[in-house]
């Protein structure tokens, strides 16, 4: 029930980070249950009878207190192991990046994204460049790079399918990427409360076939920046 | 047998030696320790970013003969806040009244001269605005001065309790964390002094 | 009262000890505008500076403040929020002075 | 001017000295309390509004109005601050803190009693600020209550001016009021010990309370720093966090989140301390590890400043600094969880008594695990890049606080009643009060996590606006619907509080047989507390000892063979 809520996984880093969470869920689970199924079972177990006495022990002998030390211990290898594997997918999804076969420059400001192609020379910060609000195409199986800004406060860039999300910074120009693996319209959202038009802060990830892809740049990105 | 023991288990440790620090020294220091907090974290972001900002031009326009001369200005008011305390051990009126008086007056000095290089600087154009150096030269100087006009108003109040001829018992303990709190007062100001006028 | 173990100094030399302290701080001072006057490269004259205002702390809060008389406790609660202090300011350091995408 | 002479002036005194401008511990403890619960009205209230809004957005509130987009941010903002900063910290250590730690550890007062007292109309005044700044112009403060830089650092990211100001004063004051505040609980509870009274015998609430007051005290400095530069920034023309001119946002983070992690174990250590004091007394067992459980707070503690930047791990920080945070954030959940089972062993074979205070101590357990469970997500960097801001937050911080503030604070409130207003509560009201609160209070954030796993942002005014988030409207209207009952839950609390405080039985001096200090005085305790001042014998919680008369033995009491080996 819970796996269905997930928004489908269209990014290759997506997996990783479900695997994280299912890895999580799990060994918390056994916890959860262990520790509520003792607190319920004692509470009921143990009610006081007519003449009940209560069993007298402080828990302060090594034997008594291993009793809460071991299990502890138990909880902290497995922390270890969620470190470990949290650490292999953090840093596929925020360490350096792979080498990039389209860039693209975001600009958040209040409250639109917008996303800059370069031009055909392959420059960002010419005047032939393509700017589209709320936009973002690009083709499937493709390593995007984006490039992304703020002009005024914090934003942050969140693409549930992607399982991407990084804070927008003004003043700081944070790289992200991630590679769609399957064509679709997927919407972005604002995870960062930036001011009163925050909930509607919405864009759209398009990612196309390739042949799409490159329709689509003729008509929209070509075009223009010929014609600019 | 055992179970006997449990029962007589009354074991009676003498109390431990927290008991011996007077509450208010306790309570005075853990002041001091956040006050810690907030000027180490205000001096640790201006280092911080003196590393990614010029902070030397800008730097090059306080008056650092005047920061040096309220330095002896502040380092002095200790030795005769200390010399109170010392004079109020000897239960010595008159040089427990000078000793206060004395730091009062050297506190107002302090303050008068850091009121002359605010006003100059602003009449020189640099204003909190200005840039990130004057932002923090105003921001981390202001509330230096805020707190020694704190400790002017707290040994004021001690001089008038001195000149009413308050018991001693009385006048000691509160001399002693009054001077406390003002040797903090100017061991920030030692930290400040050559981290905004000489360096 | 019973409170503090500073009673047990004798006031005579307490006095004296104050007035070299605070000649001591003077000297420290002029040291530190010599450091800063002299053509020393700048490096070095900074870290001088700040090694000379650590002794003039130190010396004022051994002897002004008394810590070298304190409990335990007193020493705990300066060097704590000292610790804290240094450990944050050297976990900023990637953010704020590299400015990790700035 | 010394203590004889303004006890005198006290008694003397009329009803403003004695119940106003007071400096009698018990009397500031009430008055605490009685400035959270006007502040959990509103702050209570603000979360109507929100959960209406978001699961029916398009129609008017009831008895409210319809709400815009800055209304919703600042209702966000105003229940935040209220709830942790007016609700949480006056409740659990303004009011229990007050109220027992000088009975718990056989002092007549706090070490300064007329500094609690102006620690409390510090507050008093901060709370009128909050309120006021909603009646200036241009509106009040609402970037959330974290304040992030630059949206609250300029004026025309928000349009709010006085507001944020205003905002930031309130808070800025409530920190002053907990620094006195906090350095009284720390010298009264090291300081003001009764003889015998070890720091090893001391009651769990005791060393929580102090722990909890030396995080804050502690931690709170940068924010302090910060909240300057702010201020400075809005008023003076600074320009800290204003990247443009050479500023910084990612500093405020830190600031913020340096306070803000540890101000977590604030608030709930303190209602670890109430379940840990009511637990023994309803299992009639002495707590299982009581120096475990020491240590594991310290360690927490201490913990507590080196996980801050959990909260940053998609905020632009440098990547690298994630997997350290990640691993010293996921490291607290060994204390934690050495504590939970320790309270869980706590139970076992004992004699269970499940009236309300147990009950609602037991609720406040059961839910904080899942709380504590749930924060492993987010503490590892990998999957919190998809929970982060997510509504799976929110339902996470909601279980960590909720099962202390609420369910510790009224385990609190139905243990010491007695003690309190000197008159027993109605059982039967208080576990009506229990099941309704539980089941509601598990109706509303079950389903938030639900939606958080869906993706969906918070602090969103209204959900229609993404395709995306449309299934999950029904999660939302479940929330609601249980948040409604969860308010009117509270009424049997209200009643039972004002009817026993007029109408119960009159309690005994220890109605609960319980071993600590404050049930050895009067119910209520008289001013001074102690004639004469108390001897401390033994630890305090030597529930069911065995070859005992009685299965308890107050710590006071010294038994003949314990008198012998005394001397006496």
């Amino acid at each position: 029930m819970i796996a269905s809520l997930f928004p489908q996984s269209v990014s290759t880093f997506g997996g990783e980070i479900d695997h994280v969470f299912w890895m999580i869920f799990y060994i918390v689970g056994f916890f959860f249950i262990v520790a509520e199924a003792l607190l319920v079972y004692f509470a009921i177990r143990y009610r006081r009878g007519a003449q009940t006495r209560a069993f007298y022990n402080r828990g302060n002998t090594r034997r008594e207190a291993a009793w809460v030390l071991v299990p502890a211990l138990i909880v902290l290898c497995f922390d270890l192991g969620i470190d470990s594997a949290g650490h292999r997918a953090w840093q596929l999804v925020k360490g350096t990046p792979p080498p990039s076969q389209v860039e693209v420059k975001v600009t958040a400001k209040q409250f639109n994204w917008n996303f800059t192609y370069p031009d055909a020379a392959g420059k960002l910060d010419s005047s032939n460049n393509v700017t589209l609000e709320n936009e973002l195409h690009v083709p499937v199986g493709k390593v995007v790079r984006l490039t992304l800004s703020s002009e005024d406060v914090i934003h942050s860039f969140w693409v549930p399918n992607l399982r991407l999300k990084q804070d927008v910074v003004p003043g700081r120009k944070i790289i992200a990427w991630f590679e769609a693996t399957k064509p679709g319209r997927y919407e972005i959202a604002c995870s960062e409360l930036c001011g009163f038009g925050h909930y509607s802060m919405r864009g759209e990830v398009i990612v196309h076939t390739p042949d799409d892809y490159g329709k689509w740049r003729a008509e929209n990105l070509d075009n223009k920046s010929a014609s600019n | 047998m055992s179970a006997t023991a449990d029962v007589t288990r009354t074991i009676l440790p003498e109390n431990d030696s927290i008991h011996e620090i007077a509450p208010g020294k306790i309570a005075i220091w853990w002041f001091l320790a956040s006050e810690i907090m907030v000027f180490g974290a205000l001096m640790g972001v201006f280092v911080l970013f003196s590393f990614s900002h010029d902070f030397a031009a800008d730097g090059a326009h306080v008056k650092w003969r005047l920061g040096a001369f309220n330095t002896l200005v502040l380092v002095t008011s200790s030795l005769t806040m200390i010399m109170a305390l010392a004079s109020a051990r000897k239960h010595n009126l008159t040089q427990t009244r000078m000793f206060l008086l004395a730091t009062v007056l050297l506190g107002f000095v302090f303050l008068g001269v850091k009121g002359f290089e605010y006003t100059t600087e602003i009449r020189e154009g640099f204003t909190p605005a200005t840039g990130m150096f004057w932002s923090f030269y105003f921001g981390m100087t202001g509330l230096h001065g805020l707190h020694v006009i704190g400790g002017i108003v707290v040994n004021l109040v001690l001089l008038v309790a001195a000149l009413s001829r308050k018991p001693w018992d009385f006048l000691e303990r509160r001399i002693e964390f009054a001077g406390l709190y003002w040797h903090f007062v100017d061991v920030v100001w030692i930290f400040l002094f050559p981290l905004l006028y000489l360096t | 009262m019973s409170h503090g173990t500073l009673e047990s100094v004798p006031a005579d030399n307490e006095s004296r000890l104050y007035v070299i302290v605070w000649a001591l701080l003077v000297v420290l001072l002029i040291v530190g505008l010599a450091i800063f006057i002299l053509p020393i490269p700048r490096e070095a004259a900074v870290a001088l500076i700040f090694a000379v205002a650590a002794v003039k702390a130190t010396l004022v809060l051994r002897n002004y403040m008394h810590l070298k008389h304190e409990h335990l406790l007193i020493y705990i609660i300066v060097a704590v929020p000292a610790l804290f202090l240094v450990g944050f300011a050297i976990t900023l350091i990637p953010d704020i002075v590299f400015r990790h995408g700035g | 001017m010394n203590v004889k002479s303004a006890e005198h002036d006290e008694h003397a005194a009329g009803f403003v000295r004695r119940y106003i401008f007071s400096v009698d511990h018990k009397v500031i403890a009430k008055q605490y309390m009685a400035l959270s619960a006007v502040m959990a009205l509103i702050g209570g209230g603000s979360s109507y509004l929100i959960r209406w809004q978001l699961a029916w957005p398009e129609t008017s509130i009831p008895g409210w109005g319809p709400i815009g987009p800055d209304n919703y941010n600042a209702l966000i903002t105003l229940h935040g601050t209220v709830m942790v900063f007016f609700v949480a910290m006056p409740f659990l250590l303004g009011g229990f803190g007050n109220y027992l730690i000088p009975l718990m550890v056989g002092a007549d007062d706090m070490a300064f009693p007329r500094l609690n007292a102006m620690s409390f109309w510090t507050l008093f005044a901060a709370s009128a600020v909050l309120i006021a700044s909603f009646f200036v112009p241009n509106g009040p403060a609402a970037a959330g209550w974290t304040s992030y830089v630059p949206l609250s650092d300029k004026a025309v990211y928000t349009g709010v001016t006085w507001g944020q100001n205003l905002w930031i004063l309130a808070v800025a004051l409530e920190f002053a009021s907990f620094l006195m505040g906090g350095v009284n609980f720390l010298v009264t509870g090291l300081n003001l010990r009764a003889r015998g009274l070890t720091l090893m015998r001391l009651p769990m609430l005791v060393w929580m309370e102090m722990t909890a007051a030396v995080v804050f005290l502690l931690s709170v400095g940068p924010l302090v720093a910060g909240a300057i530069m702010l201020l400075l920034d809005r008023v003076a023309g600074t320009s800290f966090f204003q990247p443009d001119r050479g500023g910084d946002p990612i500093l405020w983070e830190h600031l913020f989140w340096f306070f803000g992690h540890p101000e977590v174990y604030v608030v709930a250590l303190p209602g670890f301390g109430i379940i840990l004091e009511v637990i023994p007394v309803f299992t009639r067992k002495p707590i299982f590890g009581y120096s475990m459980i020491v240590y594991s707070t310290l360690a927490a503690g201490l913990l507590s400043f080196i996980v801050w930047a959990h909260h940053m791990f998609v905020s632009g920080m440098d990547p690298r600094l994630a997997s350290p945070f990640s691993i010293t954030t996921i490291m607290i959940s060994v204390p934690f969880a050495i504590i939970v089972f320790a309270m869980i062993a706590s139970l076992w074979k004992g004699a269970i008594n499940l009236a309300s205070p147990m009950l609602f101590a037991l609720g406040g357990l059961a839910t904080f695990i899942i709380g504590g469970v749930t924060g492993i997500f987010l503490g590892s960097a990998a999957s919190d890049i998809y929970m982060h801001g997510t509504y799976f937050v929110v339902a996470h911080f909601h279980y960590t606080l909720f099962p202390v503030l609420f369910f510790g604070g009224f385990a609190g409130m139905y243990f010491w009643f007695p003690k309190m207003f000197g008159r027993m509560m109605n059982e039967a009201l208080g576990k009506i009060h229990f099941w309704v609160s539980f089941i509601a209070f598990n109706g509303v954030f079950i389903p938030l996590f639900l939606v958080g796993i869906g993706g969906s942002p918070r602090r969103i005014y209204e959900l229609s606006s993404y395709e995306m988030l449309k299934p999950l409207q029904p999660f939302h209207v479940i929330a609601t619907v249980f948040a409604i009952i969860l308010l009117l839950g509270q009424i049997p609390f209200i009643v039972n509080f004002f009817y026993s405080m007029v109408r119960g039985p009159v309690a005994e001096k220890n109605p609960w047989h319980a071993n600590t200090l404050e049930w050895t005085v009067s119910s209520p305790p008289k001013h001074p507390n102690f004639s004469p001042p108390p001897r401390v014998y033994r630890d305090p919680y030597e529930y069911s000892v065995p070859g005992a008369a009685h299965d308890w033995i107050a710590q006071n009491e010294l038994d003949q063979q314990g008198a012998q080996a005394a001397g006496r």
